[in-house]
């Protein structure tokens, strides 16, 4: 205990120095970002490339290709790109060709007034995105996203030519949300995919994609996706906030992001919704949510989360209603499932015996008999082997993996059992955790976590030990926030006209308004008398 | 939110703390329980003391061997019950008592009879229910019983189609709807009647019939308690009577000669009411007791056809009469055991409160000469799935 | 059992007092302090066994007693 | 300046209110064993004597809008004086407070681990309070919104599953006991519950529309009375005689249900119910009784005192109280009397003494 107490004075004078530090640095490192943007290119065609080698040093996939350009005067350039990063078809057919082959320049042009750099963007290059720019950092930066850079002799300004292009995954089937009905395609690693197959949903001008570099170092993209006129200004002005103040060097994930952005870091509750489906984000931004693209992930944030968002998936909105709120109903029992069977067996075998009904209790007690254990030792040893079966099965290649399955059936499920190690309603409890455990993945990290503070709670003070969790977990849950908007909304604060899309799935026609709770700018979705029905016998007459 | 790690901080410590330092209070494992499932009280013969009797199930026998077939209770490690017995002054302290015989904690909530010998009865009950009222692991909804003889020897009968003795009399409770012969009563409507200044307590009586290893268990007729003490008892038939007052029949049969001959008719009871009003005329207090009756042909050993509406006229008479009969019975032994089991009053209580507090202090000898009308409304609604019986057709 | 009366003390008391100097709360920790004590002594003289008079006793007694308006 | 800076609809009030009063349906064990089969008399009668009090307080909270009770008493009062009686009130909410732990302890060991020490029951209790009331009277309020529909939902479905149990005729005859035993019940019970909303002076200041107080706390209150009297109603009818005797009714009330062998047992939906509504009732004292100290010392924040004060509470609730007996025995002859002082004599004392001094309009002027 003490020395946990020293580490943790050292941890925090550690942090002390270290803001001070960052304090020190951020204003050393602002001076030094100007001083280095202060850098720019010079006139000749050899400092310049000069420069390029020293600040790009000797990668092996920079490439500098020097050659001359055929104008009538000839003048000499030089074109800086990454190889594995540009298309070299760009590259080679309307980069280099048109400049040193087929000069579209004649007298008139020649004469105009315009300097040769401008006068290269203007004709002779085939590219769609072509920017000027004299800064050697923000040169070199373009570059290192794949853009080529192309130096002129004599000109002290450069030209950027977008050729980003690599090798990236194909458009799939999403792994972790697999549907029956509705669209298939999930988010690829590549940013631009990615917005483009939000863009192909929403072919709407208010769909506004703000781009940010977030990451020292990695210098990631990020792009916020809300739709304007439908989310709320201050929940984009608070993204802003949040996402300018992540002063990290990497962001390698979207999981990143959620942890800078989060507000509730300690909370087992993630407040960060994510997904891999276009259709979802695209569900989402419509009701007034924004989406955090990052690039390099396939897993796109969506702010604010609500903990329905949980029990909803896209499916739910593509069939129709009355199966959709059956199911919806059995995924809130199962999580309630997956955090309390345990803990309630627990409590009902070692405290509540009166609670079970006769019958059963002769049939519990005469399979309990024999077993060395205590019920709470049982089910937190039960619930770990399971973690750990789950964990085996999940790192595993496929194969193996269900090997490990079917040993642990075995050795649990059966020989436990018969061995008298552990009851067999033990047993049937941890299983039907299990299976309740996954229905809903998106809190299968939560219930865990859960599970095993309701099985303690239970185990030491029984069902008002179980009662004490619940109302703390309730009380955590109402106290916590998303981005401004109550994480357990629309229950508590209660909204009644919200709860058409909670514990039930309302006919799509029934939907006209927005969740008030999102803090919807444009609450009214869609017509009111949208209800379908038969035509009316005066119009049948008159066809 | 820095109040959200805080507060896990705290829990932890919380949870740590009471954990390690005050262990777990009211922890029973499953395996530790001694689960009564009955419990016989008996008036010791030799020293007039209290001797208890609980039935422990063996969990452990519970699943292995037959259904206790021919097991006859002792026979070696087959049975799964145990019967253990105690003798001391007190309920509580005699029950106590069994920790020292029973390496298992006595468990009480699912204790499904409660049965008391004859002597003991005959000497009032009052002093042994207070437990089962006031324990918070008893209930109020166990069978309370009278043994004809002596209770340990009920809970000793190993029933033929259950394991358990007491299981097999809680069921056996549980089917006298069928005849609505026996007053089924739980421990709660025992209380509520000895609670009342005069209504008297009922309770089925159990016994043992027939001889040696052919004797069955049988719940037949009705002990009645005076106060607390059990003073007399009541037929089966005359338990009927009492059912059809207090509005507690269900079902069962009632027969009737057969109107145009010989035979015997049986006549099925599907739905009946039962209302017991009072009236006090020039401060003289009677009770109607009106009983309406709706009931089906069940059987007939006769082939008079029967279906036919006069024949259906004289079956409904003859119905009413058997009614009439059977609830005057009742009421003749109970006004003879100055007994007030049909709880008239309570009626006058509830409905006469002024007349009542003069009533009450004399209710016995009131109740004895009590003027009592009865009422009985029967109906025949249907034949079965036969009209006439199916013989050879009469001539007329 | 005083070892646990005490630390459960000790632990309320790192519990607030560090985020209300941080805060420069004075006034605060003045009003937390009074009552922070008041609580320990009534606790520490409990655990040790001393009997304190019961308020709600002291009410019975005022109403019963010393008013004579109780219901009897 | 507010202390507390939460917002509360008055939606949101009313099922602060509901839960409140409906919480009463286990306290008011005490009131049976005085007016027996009459008792839903004396509920019905104690809620509309409570409703009436009520508008008193509403009224007083209207004069002074934005301002809880303790700044309304030092309007009227004064600083000194008014202090005095702030304290008088902080010192009720804090013995209240305690006498709910002991009652939750209480009805915990008697029902569900007879063998647990009842600090322990009341440390875990009062640190979920504390837990509440440090994030404020929001989070508490939006709770209370889905802890109202379960008890009653609850009192709903037992009693339609004891119709089977229940005898009409207990309620019969009607009015036998004294006038006088009827008036001590209907007192006993408004001093439980209906007249403790007066705690809510301290939160109407959080309504988000000041001068509405009245519609959701009259509505709540007769909503959850009658929830009350339908539950009273139920025990009455099931256990008849045995009513006024048993620790309990509603708990021994649901233990005898049994549907079907399977649908039986089922006491511990009303023991989960009624920690909730217990927890809504100790969370409004624990705030109110923090809320007002923080007031009269002017702090910036009440949040240190959370901790304290429930810790004060609890060791308050231990010394108070060494039986159940003695409990009960101050509830039924003891404890009505002096609260008349605090719910009835004060409040009227305040309305009169502020229409007197004309005081709204000289506030307003400043």
């Amino acid at each position: 205990m003490l020395s946990y107490l020293l580490s943790r004075l050292k941890y925090l004078k550690l942090l002390g120095q270290n803001y001070k530090l960052s304090q020190s640095n951020s204003t050393a490192s602002k001076d030094k970002d100007e001083k280095s943007t202060t850098s720019y290119l010079s006139a000749s065609l050899k400092n310049n490339l000069n420069l390029f080698k020293e600040s790009l040093g000797n990668n092996y996939d920079v490439v500098i290709r020097e050659f001359t350009i055929n104008m009538p005067k000839q003048v000499d350039g030089a074109l800086i790109y990454l190889t594995g990063m540009t298309d070299s078809k760009i590259v080679n057919d309307s980069i280099l060709k048109p400049l040193m082959f087929e000069s579209q320049l004649d007298k008139t042009t020649l004469t105009s007034k315009l300097d040769t750099i401008e006068m290269i963007r203007t004709t002779m290059l085939s590219v769609g995105e072509v920017s000027k720019s004299n800064s050697i950092n923000d040169l070199v930066d373009n570059c290192m996203a794949g853009t080529s850079i192309l130096l002129v002799d004599g000109c002290t300004e450069a030209l950027l030519i977008m050729t980003a292009d690599w090798k990236a995954r194909s458009v799939d089937e999403p792994k972790t949300e697999s549907v029956v009905r509705g669209s298939r395609e999930g988010f690829i690693e590549n940013l631009l995919t990615n917005t483009t197959l939000l863009r192909r949903k929403i072919k709407n001008p208010d769909l506004v994609l703000e781009s940010m570099k977030i990451g020292q170092r990695t210098k990631t993209n990020v792009c916020i996706a809300y739709i304007k006129g439908l989310a709320n200004p201050s929940l984009i002005d608070e993204i802003k906030r949040r996402l300018n103040n992540i002063h990290t060097d990497s962001i390698l994930e979207s999981g990143y992001i959620e942890q800078f952005i989060e507000d509730a870091p300690f909370s087992i509750f993630a407040t960060v919704g994510n997904t891999e489906k276009p259709d979802s984000v695209a569900a989402k931004i419509l009701e007034g949510r924004a989406a955090i693209f990052v690039d390099g992930t396939p897993f796109v944030l969506t702010v604010p989360l609500l903990l329905v968002e949980n029990f909803q998936t896209s499916e739910d909105y593509y069939s129709r209603p009355y199966f959709v709120s059956f199911i919806r109903l059995i995924r809130f029992m199962a999580y309630l499932i997956s955090i309390l069977a345990p803990a309630t067996y627990v409590a009902l075998t070692t405290f509540h015996q009166e609670l079970i009904p006769t019958p059963l209790l002769f049939s519990m007690a005469s399979a309990q008999e024999g077993v060395p254990f205590p019920a709470i030792a049982e089910a937190i040893g039960m619930g770990v082997i399971f973690e750990i079966l789950r964990e085996a099965g999940v790192r595993l290649p496929r194969p193996v993996g269900q090997a490990v399955s079917i040993v642990g059936a075995l050795v649990i499920g059966q020989s436990a059992v018969t061995a008298g190690l552990i009851g067999a309603p033990m047993v049937i409890v941890v299983a039907l955790t299990a299976v309740a455990s996954f229905v809903v993945p998106a809190q299968t990290d939560s219930g865990g976590v859960l599970r095993i503070v309701f099985v303690a709670l239970a185990g030491f003070s029984g069902g008002f030990g179980i009662m004490i969790g619940l109302i703390g977990l309730f009380i955590h849950l109402t106290s916590l926030r998303s981005f401004g908007t109550p994480f357990l909304s629309p229950i508590a604060p209660l909204s009644v006209a919200d709860l058409k899309d909670t514990f039930i799935r309302a006919p799509l026609w029934a939907m006209i308004t927005r969740p008030s709770f999102i803090g919807s700018q444009d609450p009214k979705r869609k017509d009111f008398r949208l209800k379908p029905s038969p035509p009316s016998e005066k119009e049948s007459q008159s066809e | 939110m820095k109040s959200v790690k805080k507060v896990v901080a705290l829990m932890t410590t919380i949870l740590i703390l009471s954990l390690g330092t005050t262990g777990c209070w009211n922890r029973r494992e499953l395996p530790s329980l001694g689960i009564v499932m009955g419990v016989g009280l008996d008036k010791s013969e030799d020293s007039g003391k209290l001797e208890v009797t609980a039935q422990l199930i063996k969990t452990s026998e519970l699943n292995s061997g037959g259904t206790g077939e021919g097991g006859g209770g002792g026979s070696g490690g087959s049975s799964a019950y145990w019967n253990l017995q105690n003798t001391g002054e007190s309920m509580f302290a005699t029950i106590r008592g069994f920790t020292h015989k029973s390496s298992r904690k006595l468990y009480w909530p699912h204790n499904q009879v409660i049965i008391f010998g004859r002597s003991l009865a005959e000497n009032g009950v009052q002093e042994y229910l207070d437990f089962f009222v006031r324990d918070q692991e008893t209930r109020l909804e166990v069978y309370m019983l009278v043994a004809q003889d002596k209770a340990s020897d009920i809970l000793d009968f190993q029933p033929k189609l259950e394991k358990i003795p007491a299981v097999g009399i809680s069921e056996l409770m549980e089917s006298q709807d069928a005849n609505s012969q026996t007053c089924v009563t739980q421990l709660n409507e025992f209380v509520t009647r000895l609670m009342s200044p005069t209504t008297a307590p009922i309770a089925p009586i159990i016994k043992i019939e027939g001889p040696g290893a052919k004797s069955e268990l049988s719940v037949e007729g009705t002990a009645v308690f005076k106060k607390d003490k059990l003073i007399g008892q009541l037929t089966k038939e005359e338990t009927r009577g009492l059912l059809w007052a207090i509005n507690k029949v269900k079902s069962g049969i009632i027969d009737v000669k057969c109107p145009d001959c010989a035979g015997t008719v049986s006549l099925e009871i599907i739905r009946s009411k039962g209302k017991i009003t009072s009236q006090i005329i020039d401060s003289k207090p009677s009770i109607t007791i009106e009983i309406e009756e709706e009931g089906n042909i069940a059987d007939q050993s006769c082939d008079a056809n029967l279906v036919a509406p006069d024949a259906t006229e004289k079956l409904t008479k003859q119905a009413e009469k058997a009614i009439l009969d059977e609830v005057e019975s009742a009421l003749k032994k109970s006004q003879k055991l100055k007994a007030d089991i049909f709880g008239f009053g309570d009626v006058f209580h509830q409905r006469h409160l002024k007349e009542w507090t003069q009533m009450k202090d004399d209710w016995d000898e009131i109740y004895s000469n009590l003027e009592v009308e009865i009422t009985v409304q029967a109906k025949i609604r249907r034949s079965g799935t036969i009209g006439r019986p199916a013989t050879p057709e009469k001539e007329q | 059992m005083l070892l646990l009366l005490i630390s459960a003390f000790l632990g309320v008391a790192l519990y607030e007092v560090p985020s209300l100097i941080r805060n420069k709360y004075w006034r605060e920790l003045v009003v937390f302090s009074v009552f922070f004590s008041f609580t320990f002594m009534l606790a520490l003289l409990q655990t040790l066994g001393f009997q304190i008079p019961s308020p709600a006793i002291g009410v019975d007694y005022l109403v019963e007693d010393i008013l004579h308006i109780n219901y009897r | 300046m507010r202390l507390e800076k939460g917002v509360i609809s008055s939606l949101q009030l009313f099922f602060l209110v509901n839960c409140f009063i409906q919480g009463a349906l286990l306290p008011l064990t005490f009131a049976y064993p005085i007016s027996k089969h009459d008792t839903w008399l004396a509920v019905i009668a104690a809620m509309i004597i409570g409703s009436v009090i009520a508008l008193v307080y509403i009224s007083l909270a209207n004069l002074f809008p934005g301002k809880n009770f303790v700044q309304i008493n030092d309007l009227i009062y004064g600083p000194y004086l008014g202090k005095f009686i702030s304290s008088q009130y902080s010192l009720f909410f804090l013995i209240t407070l305690s006498g709910y732990l002991w009652f939750i302890g209480d009805f915990v060991l008697t029902f569900i681990m007879p063998e647990t020490p009842m600090s322990f029951i009341m440390i875990m209790f009062a640190f979920v309070c504390a837990w509440a009331v440090r994030q404020g009277i929001e989070v508490i309020a939006r709770m209370s919104v889905v802890f109202a529909f379960i008890p009653a939902i609850i009192v709903f479905i037992t009693s339609a599953m004891l119709l089977k149990e229940m005898k009409f005729t207990n309620f019969l005859p009607v009015l036998e006991i004294p006038i006088r035993d009827l008036i001590q019940s209907t007192h006993i019970i408004t001093h439980i519950s209906f007249s403790q909303v007066l705690v809510f002076l301290m939160i109407i200041p959080s309504l988000n529309e000041q001068r509405r107080a009245k519609k959701p706390i009259l509505l709540g209150m007769i909503s959850a009375g009658l929830i009350l009297v339908i539950g009273t109603l139920r025990n009455i009818a099931t256990l008849g005689p045995l009513s006024p005797v048993v620790t309990s009714p509603s708990m021994e009330a649901v233990r005898l249900i049994d549907i079907g062998k399977i649908l039986t047992r089922l006491e511990i939906f009303v023991a989960m119910a009624q920690i909730l509504l217990l927890f809504t009732i100790s969370c409004i004292f624990y705030y109110a009784a923090v809320l007002s100290i923080a007031q009269m010392t002017k702090l910036r924040t009440y949040q240190p005192l959370v901790v304290i004060i429930g810790v004060l509470s609890i060791v308050l609730a231990l010394i108070s109280y060494q039986s159940r007996m003695q409990l009960s025995y101050s509830i039924m002859y003891n404890t009505p009397i002096i609260s008349l002082h605090f719910y009835l004599v004060l409040p009227f004392m305040s309305l009169i003494v502020a229409k007197l001094r004309k005081l709204p309009q000289n506030n307003g002027r400043n």
